[in-house]
């Protein structure tokens, strides 16, 4: 089994030779070709993911060192991968949700020309390979590769339909928002380099411990650097401020969605942190702050979902909202914690979404949920599957959103109480709008038209297959990460990440726990109640008050960053352009070359052709020069 | 000496040749013949090879330096006579008159590259300036050149005043007419010697056109007929310069600190008309007459810097600039008209001669590869141990003068063909252009050729 | 006041005020005329630094020749009168200005210079004679009188290469 | 004579010549006051060709040479004076055979 | 022996072009010819035959004003001729049946362009250096003059007075600095030896740096560019902003901070600030036009203002990804540039106004362009990152006191440039297209060819950038030493 990290490296190879394949032999390729390459290349590396998953978890862990990428003087960026508890467990999710997905997404992509469908394939394989080197890195710059490629393929599949404006517009804002974090990561990694000279994690992790740490990096460093690689967090996770380009996102195909912005690349700023938990442990500061903006963004994100009619909105708000809660873990220490919560959102965020993609796949592309209602009946296994997902991310036991919430919710308690207050509330509105959504679009009457309505079907077994397994893991993902104080010697999943997040032992007491567990399920449960009796029999067209319209349009937070950000900039741009460059700079190099040609042309009328006063002009000279040599130069 | 003495005489001997030859193009191959004596006599010289050893009495000493000088004068005035001397014959029928003059002019230049005494230098100023007034005034039914020859004998008949009373207070201060005059420690800042110095300095200028005594230079250059302008532009000028040079380096040496500084202001004030007016002319002959000041501009430089670098390189810059303005006179004098536009298209019906042309007006311009580069590079060397502000405005009109210069290349390559008439170069001319377009490239790479003879 | 005094001052009085007239009078003719009353003054002062070689030949070649040959060319012309164009009445009086600002300042220069005690021997001294000036000119300044031949020559050809007409 | 009254006497009369340069407009004229500027050099020559002598003299060199440059120079201006009186005044007759004036404000066609 | 070899083959390839330019059908497979034996040399000198006797060539040459026909192929010259006969040979490939005005005289110039450019890379003694300077620019006016647009000749002679004006001062601070040396030589070496005070370092630096900065062109010197790139033809307009900006780089890194260490770092904060300055308004600017070659021009304003930064930044990193961005940025524009002008050629505009939805029917190019807009936002895993995030190490760990302005401002192109990149991506490429349907770009196979030895270049040195780094490691390493100037702040 030593072996086994020795062919680490096809982990993310498959899927890159997948994405090639598909990409370049794009023409010649059918589409079931096309999906049989896409899906078995990931495969692979999800079977190769599960061997090392459990060498990992037999004690091992190694740093695989391959070729020196980089090297400056003392500086040395090894291309190497390290294989651990935290790399290992993010390689299962990436790859086995993201075999389900591109399973999924075969039946779903369907209706594609073969040679889009394979570029879509290619797309989906490159991001699983960018995704897989961005969590096997062992030094922050491989890391770095694996963030701005996810970027990269996150624009490509939200611009997958390049022909709407729209979307290639979204996909734009999504990688311009996400360069404006990975600008702070970079500066961060500068700062690290520039201070100590190492990019390895290990070699960072033991620099930290010795002594001429302390000589090297301040406390504004170490606060500086942390809030720096917060600041690319957010623009990668869709915190606040830089969370707007997620919803935007939605724009891709909904397998894309479910993938990327729900599963895997969004909780890239969560490894991150994780990744450096021993930096941040140093930072106290930073993880105050990123509790708060973590708990906004949650808070902001959930209002927002509570408003919103359409189906991927919704989820997409709540994967905002969700994100925002890893990051309260985070940032109250619980690093672990939020992992656990990457893994459990990994489960059923991409169950709904990819069942939200099973609605709009039989609603024939109808996105909006006021126009739906009623497909539990046409529907059976999607409504079955969602509502599992529905449960799962309310919080409501055994289902795994409970455990991961409730993991956070104790820890923020431990942390602050009234974070832990509206950390709750935000856990209420998550169960609220999420049951909106779900008795919106399968309970009460069908409000779409006659043609939807018979057209109405379950999707094909590729699509409701991957919903019946995620369903599952939803149940019982969370069964990984459940508490001491409900089955003892438990918490196999804190116990495994050990070697990566030190364990905190929180000192609270039983009973504590038990009340905390109770008052949010019955909250919950209330919740859901609530939902259930406003919205069984939901009519369109009913009036909204001004509160609503500020949910519905996001606090017009885009509008706001339009008219701060964008349009000042733009305006300066046109300035500099037509005023700046063209007027003044250039206007001073061209004034130069006038002002001669204006020079020269009255110049030459001193050559006035007449003797008389060439001779004047030259014992006038002659004058002067002599009465300077005289009376001046003396 | 030798030299001086042969162009005399074949000055004379082209008066009677007139006479007695009928076909114009024998008189020019004995002009030609000549010239070619003439420099084989110089080299001679420089060999220490003397036909005839005269006495001078001090008056006159032919050292290395004026040699080599009068050498690289003579062949640029031989090639000036292949290119452009068939124009003669276009202007009246004095033809071997002309030439009878010319050889008289020579004489001159061959002097003032070498007088010892304020007297020769005078005599040598005269014998040239006075033909170069008939030579002016020789298109005689032309008004222009009529106008151009009477300003240019006012006005230097006038300079030549102030040029006597120069030598007058400085033979006051001195006692003699000769270069190094005797002890002249104790009168470094007399007030006589720095009065006539300064004339003498005033009177220098005007003979190169430096402003503010260049008011001739354009008007005259432009009236007279164009194939002396071409003469006068060019290895008058440029000789003259050695006299200058030669005056203030032998005579006034001591007082250098009263001068060096005028000639900083003259060289500026110089470059700045010259290359700011040239901008705007809408003739290239006119502009190539400001061109000249401009460049005399340059060679002011080596005047203000006095050393030996300066005095290499104003040997180079005479060779150099000589050579490319002689170029483009000689295209010019077979073009009917004399503006920018005739020259529109000129490459894609006469690709060589429009090489040639570039090549000159590159070494103008002082662009390396070229001679006129390296010339400049010299002349900045040298100033640039004395000002560097001098040397900084100059070389931003140096950029200036790519204005104008490269007006030509433009009309020439960039526009499309614009007249009508057409104009003829043979193809020998071609051939010859190009080897004098060559021999500047030559001087751009391999200066030694020339510059090493002064170390024989 | 000595003899020498008198006639010094005298002489200098009649050529600048002569001088004066050359470039006052309107007839052109009368100019030539005072120029070559000028001309004979400064002929007189040669004759007082007993410069007598100089003094012949400047009116026989100046004041007879050369001015003869002025009167010749203006009476040949007709030109008594200068134009109606008239000069500018701001040049006339810039080119005085300048004139005299030129005088001012050299002079102005030159009245301290060490030249100020020294005199030019009047009345005697040999070497004005033709005797002592041909010996020279016949030796140390052979080249350029030979020279000058040359200048001759030139202006011979010149004169009558515009002269001629064709 | 103290040798400064000759220099300010040639030095007036050299303005003066070319004060008359500078005011009239007729060639002749000009060209007349050129020769008057020349004329002024001259008696500045020889008056310094004699100082030149006396201090020479008073030096005890009776027989020297001193001065005699002085003189011959004159001699070679006067030369020079009539070679270009030739010419000039070829000019001149010129000009005049063309446009019938020799006024230089008629001089005008080349400028600028 | 190489070197010269290296400057004689373009030359006399060139010489041959203008010879044979009334025969049409030879004019190209000659260009090929030249630059890809050109090509082969230069690969040769930097595996086979890296001896470093073989690399040095000196004749005597205009000996009595200090001066000698010395070269030298150093790695730094390796790296640049490198990129030099690597564009030439591409281009000669992609210019392979091109039919236009005098092809003789065309090819003719652009080989002596690579020649003077070759000398600037490899000359070792001031004089050469800038008459090889001066040599590179000329071809270039002609051939933008002749062969440009609408503007060409008011634009490419602004173009040609600006460049020429910043050279002649270069001139004279050389011609000073020679004064300088005890045995009045312009030799590299003899200058490097000099012991300059801070403020002649000071005078030099002003002489010196407005020739390199112009020719990069750094802001605020760039006015020339976006109009001489605009109208140039594009083959030229490749040549240009690929290897002649190079030009600007190399003389700041070997006749500038080694030579005035000091005055680079009084005045590296001025400098800097302006380079820097300049990514963001050359940005901000390229996003706003509307001309595709003017976009790529501002583009790579704002690229060459990191790298004029960088060579301020005077350390270790930013010393090594300058050297390696060098080639990068040359690679990665050349291919903008290709693709710029297989639009304008089979589209007939390049007016951004008037394309859209090229993606629908031109996939290929699409594909190409998005490879090449990516490497030149620096996309990890292409060869602009590498450089790119060496030059920001440096420029962070840079001496000055704004180390953390510089870098957060020089920052900000990189989102700009992600912003005006994927704008004109999105508007050209994507969308429904104009009413009228553009016709498809079609590739021929030599294009396509070019164009993948582009892409594999820009991956292959993303991906391993370590053995052009390791060409330039002594470099660097030399120079750093040489610009160290910590000794100074010892006493403090």
């Amino acid at each position: 089994m030593q072996d086994i990290f020795q062919l680490a490296y096809w982990i993310p190879l498959l899927p890159l030779l997948g994405s090639l394949l598909n990409g370049l032999g794009r023409r010649y390729m059918s589409r079931s070709m096309a999906g049989w390459i896409g899906s078995l290349s990931v495969l692979g590396s999800f079977v190769l993911s599960v061997l090392v998953f459990l060498h990992v978890k037999s004690g091992h862990s190694e740093v695989i060192h391959y070729f020196d990428f980089i090297k400056v003087g003392t500086l040395t960026i090894p291309f190497s991968f390290q294989l651990d508890a935290l790399s290992s467990l993010f390689l299962l999710i990436i790859t086995g949700v993201g075999f389900l997905i591109h399973v999924y997404s075969t039946a779903y992509m369907h209706e594609e020309d073969p040679d889009q469908f394979a570029r879509y394939f290619s797309y989906l394989n490159l991001f699983v390979f960018s995704m897989l080197l961005l969590v096997l890195g062992s030094n922050y710059v491989i890391l770095f590769i694996g963030w701005e490629g996810v970027g990269l393929c996150s624009y490509l599949l939200i611009g997958y339909w390049f022909k709407n404006p729209a979307y290639t517009a979204a996909a734009n804002k999504a990688f311009i928002m996400n360069r404006i974090g990975d600008l702070a990561f970079l500066v961060a990694l500068f700062w690290i380099i520039t201070k100590s000279g190492v990019v390895g994690f290990q070699d960072f992790f033991s620099f930290v411990q010795q002594h001429q740490f302390t000589e090297r990096f301040t406390a504004t460093d170490i606060t500086v650097i942390t809030l720096l690689f917060f600041i690319g967090a957010t623009g990668k996770s869709a915190q606040l401020p830089l969370y707007t380009w997620l919803p935007d996102a939605m724009a891709g195909p909904t397998p894309v969605s479910a993938l990327i912005h729900a599963a895997t690349m969004v909780t890239a700023g969560i490894y991150l942190i994780a990744r450096s938990n021993f930096l941040y442990s140093l930072a106290p500061h930073t993880l105050h702050l990123i509790s708060w903006v973590g708990l906004l963004t949650a808070l902001l994100a959930a209002s927002i979902a509570l408003a919103q009619n359409d189906i991927k909105k919704v989820l997409a708000y709540s994967t905002v909202s969700q994100l925002g809660f890893m990051f309260l873990a985070l940032g109250t220490g619980a690093y672990a914690a939020a992992v656990f919560h990457v893994m459990t959102h990994a489960f059923f965020k991409a169950l709904l979404f990819l069942g939200s993609g099973s609605v709009i796949h039989a609603m024939g592309g109808e996105q909006d949920i006021r126009k739906m209602g009623g497909l539990s009946t046409k529907l059976r296994i999607t409504y079955f599957t969602f509502l599992i997902g529905c449960i799962a991310i309310a919080g409501i036991p055994p289902f795994s959103g409970f455990f991961s919430k409730d993991a956070i919710l104790l820890s923020v308690f431990l942390h602050s109480p009234l974070q832990y207050g509206l950390a709750l509330f935000a856990a209420l509105l998550t169960a609220f709008y999420m049951f909106r959504l779900l008795f919106l679009t399968f309970a009460g009457q069908f409000r779409g038209t006659e043609e939807q309505k018979h057209h109405l079907h379950e999707s094909p077994w590729a699509m409701t297959l991957p919903l019946l397994v995620l369903a599952v893991l939803s149940v019982i993902g969370g069964w990984v990460g459940i508490p001491e104080v409900l089955l003892p010697n438990a918490e196999p999943l804190i116990q495994f990440l050990s070697p990566v997040i030190p364990v905190v032992p929180h000192a609270v007491s039983h009973e504590t726990e038990y009340i905390l567990m109770a008052t949010s399920t019955v909250l919950v449960l209330l919740m859901v109640l609530a939902a259930w009796w406003r919205y069984r029999h939901y009519q369109p067209g009913v009036s909204t008050s001004p509160f609503t319209r500020l949910l519905e349009n996001k606090w017009y937070v885009d509008e706001i960053y339009d008219k701060l950000i964008v349009q000042p900039l733009s305006w300066m741009a046109a300035w500099l352009r037509s005023v700046a460059e063209a007027k003044v700079i250039d206007g001073f190099v061209n004034g130069v070359g006038r002002a001669v040609q204006y020079s020269a042309r009255q110049l030459r009328f001193v050559q006035s052709g007449q003797v008389g006063l060439y001779v004047l002009l030259m014992v006038l000279s002659m004058a002067v020069m002599l009465f300077i040599q005289f009376f001046i130069r003396k | 000496m030798n030299a001086l003495l042969v162009s005399a005489l074949w000055g004379v001997i082209m008066m009677f040749s007139g006479v007695a030859i009928k076909r114009m193009n024998v008189v020019r191959y004995v002009a030609m013949a000549g010239v070619a004596i003439l420099i084989g006599l110089n080299v001679a010289e420089m060999k220490g090879w003397h036909l005839l050893a005269i006495d001078t009495t001090g008056m006159l000493a032919f050292d290395h330096y004026a040699l080599l000088f009068n050498s690289t004068l003579l062949l640029a005035v031989f090639i000036y006579l292949v290119l452009s001397g068939s124009a003669m014959e276009r202007i009246g029928a004095h033809c071997a008159d002309y030439l009878a003059l010319l050889f008289f002019i020579i004489c001159g230049l061959l002097m003032v590259s070498a007088f010892e005494s304020l007297l020769i230098l005078f005599l040598g100023i005269e014998i040239i300036t006075i033909p170069l007034y008939i030579l002016t005034g020789s298109d005689k039914k032309n008004l222009k050149s009529n106008e151009a020859s009477l300003k240019y004998f006012l006005l230097g008949a006038f300079s030549s005043g102030i040029l006597l009373m120069g030598i007058a207070l400085i033979y006051g201060a001195r006692g003699s007419f000769a270069l190094s005059g005797v002890a002249d420690t104790i009168r470094v800042s007399n007030s006589l010697m720095l009065s006539g110095m300064l004339l003498l300095l005033i009177a220098m200028s005007f003979k190169v056109s430096a402003a503010p005594f260049h008011f001739w230079t354009p008007d005259v250059y432009d009236g007279a007929p164009t194939v002396f302008t071409s003469f006068m532009a060019t290895v008058v000028k440029v000789a003259v310069f050695a006299a200058f040079v030669r005056l203030f380096d032998r005579s006034f040496a001591l007082q250098i600190n009263a001068w060096q500084a005028w000639v900083a202001a003259l060289a500026a004030l110089t470059l700045f008309m010259g290359n700011i007016t040239a901008v705007f002319q809408q003739s290239v002959k006119r502009m190539l007459s400001y061109s000249s000041i401009a460049q005399a501009g340059f060679m002011l430089l080596a005047v203000f810097a006095m050393n030996t670098t300066a005095k290499e390189g104003l040997l180079l810059y005479a060779a150099t600039y000589s050579l490319a303005t002689i170029g483009i006179f000689a295209v010019l004098i077979r073009m009917k008209d004399y503006s920018f536009e005739a020259f529109n298209g000129l490459a894609s019906r006469y690709p060589w001669v429009a090489a040639a042309l570039t090549i000159f007006f590159l070494s103008l311009a002082g662009i390396p590869l070229t001679g006129g580069f390296l010339a400049k590079f010299y002349m900045i060397k040298a100033a640039l141990e004395q000002s560097v502000w001098l040397v900084l405005f100059s070389l931003v009109m140096a950029a200036v003068s790519v204005f104008y210069y490269f007006r030509v290349i433009q009309a020439m390559y960039f526009k499309p063909v614009g007249q009508t008439d057409p104009i003829t170069f043979d193809p020998g001319f071609t051939r010859l252009l190009i080897g004098v377009a060559v021999l500047l490239i030559v001087l751009g790479l391999f200066p030694q050729l020339l510059i090493g003879q002064l170390y024989f | 006041m000595s003899i020498v005094q008198i006639l010094f001052w005298v002489l200098s009085a009649m050529a600048l005020f002569s001088a004066l007239m050359v470039i006052t009078s309107k007839n052109p003719v009368y100019s030539v005329l005072w120029l070559i009353i000028t001309f004979f003054a400064i002929s007189g002062h040669y004759i007082l630094l007993n410069a007598q070689f100089l003094a012949v030949v400047n009116i026989i070649v100046y004041a007879g020749a050369i001015m003869v040959l002025f009167l010749f060319v203006i009476m040949l012309m007709n030109a008594r009168q200068e134009g109606p164009t008239g000069s500018k009445r701001w040049i006339t009086l810039a080119g005085t200005v300048s004139g005299g600002i030129f005088l001012l300042v050299l002079v102005a220069a030159l009245k301290d210079s060490e030249l100020k005690a020294r005199t030019a021997m009047v009345m005697d001294g040999q070497i004005g004679l033709i005797k002592v000036l041909g010996n020279e000119l016949f030796t140390r300044y052979v080249v350029p009188f030979e020279i000058s031949s040359i200048l001759f020559l030139s202006a011979m050809v010149g004169a009558v290469v515009i002269g001629k007409k064709d | 004579m103290p040798i400064n009254y000759y220099l300010f006497l040639s030095l007036a009369l050299f303005t003066i010549g070319m004060v008359g340069v500078l005011t009239r407009r007729n060639a002749i004229i000009i060209f007349m006051c050129i020769e008057l500027m020349l004329n002024a050099v001259n008696l500045l020559l020889v008056a310094f060709s004699k100082m030149h002598y006396q201090a020479a003299f008073e030096a005890g060199q009776v027989a020297g040479q001193a001065g005699v440059d002085g003189q011959l120079f004159v001699f070679f201006i006067m030369v020079v004076a009539a070679a270009e009186v030739s010419v000039g005044l070829a000019i001149i007759v010129m000009m005049y055979r063309n446009v019938h004036s020799v006024d230089i404000n008629f001089l005008n066609r080349l400028k600028h | 022996m190489i070197a010269l070899l290296i400057l004689l083959i373009p030359l006399l390839g060139g010489l041959v072009s203008f010879m044979i330019g009334d025969h049409k059908k030879w004019v190209g497979p000659v260009f090929l010819l030249a630059a890809g034996l050109q090509f082969l040399l230069v690969l040769l000198a930097l595996t086979s035959w890296d001896q470093p006797e073989l690399h040095r060539f000196s004749a005597a040459w205009m000996s009595d004003v200090g001066s000698s026909f010395s070269l030298s192929l150093d790695p730094l010259g390796k790296v640049l001729c490198l990129l030099n006969a690597v564009v030439y040979f591409l281009l000669a490939l992609y210019l392979q049946g091109r039919s236009m005005q005098k092809p003789g005289a065309f090819y003719g110039w652009l080989l002596l362009a690579q020649a003077g450019m070759m000398g600037v890379f490899l000359a070792t003694d001031g004089l050469l250096f800038y008459f090889c300077w001066e040599l590179a620019l000329i071809p270039m006016y002609f051939l933008s003059s002749i062969w440009g647009g609408p503007r060409r000749i008011a634009v490419t002679f602004k173009f040609f007075i600006y460049t020429f004006l910043g050279s002649i001062l270069l001139l004279a601070g050389l011609i000073y600095l020679q004064s300088l040396t005890p045995e009045k030589s312009f030799a590299l070496d003899a200058i490097l030896k000099l012991n300059l005070t801070n403020t002649q370092q000071s005078w030099l630096l002003w002489l010196i740096l407005p020739a390199f900065a112009i020719k990069l062109p750094l802001f605020p010197f760039h006015t020339w560019q976006p109009d001489a790139y605009e109208e140039a033809p594009t083959p030229v307009t490749l040549v240009l902003s690929a290897v002649m900006v190079k030009m600007g780089i190399l003389g700041l890194l070997r006749w500038l901070l080694p030579i005035l260490p000091v005055a680079a770092y009084q005045w590296g904060d001025v400098i800097m600030g302006l380079a820097v300055g300049g990514i963001v308004y050359a940005s901000l600017i390229a996003w706003r036009q509307d001309d595709l070659k003017r976009l790529v021009a501002y583009s790579s304003i704002a690229h060459i203002g990191l790298m004029g930064a960088a060579a301020f930044a005077g350390n270790l990193g930013s010393l090594q990804g300058l050297c390696f961005q060098l080639f990068a940025h040359g690679i990665n524009i050349m291919g903008m540039w290709f693709l710029v002008d297989l639009i304008e050629r089979n589209l007939g505009t390049r007016k951004i106004a008037d394309l859209g939805g090229l993606a629908q029917r031109s996939p290929g190019l699409t594909l190409f362009m998005v490879i090449i807009a990516f490497a030149n936002i620096a996309l990890p895993l292409t060869n602009g990152f590498v450089g790119e995030f060496l030059m920001f190490t440096g420029l962070l760990a840079t001496k000055s006191n704004y180390y953390w302005v510089f870098t957060v401002v020089a920052g900000s192109g990189i989102i700009l440039s992600a912003v005006y990149m994927l704008g004109m991506i999105r508007s050209v490429f994507f969308g429904e297209g104009p009413s009228q349907p553009l016709p498809p770009v079609k590739l021929s196979v030599q294009e396509q060819l070019v164009l993948l030895i582009v892409v594999g270049l820009i991956f292959v040195f993303g991906l391993f950038p370590q053995p052009l780094l390791d060409v330039t490691a002594s470099y660097s390493d030399n120079l750093f030493k040489q610009i160290d100037i910590s000794y100074l702040f010892k006493n403090f």
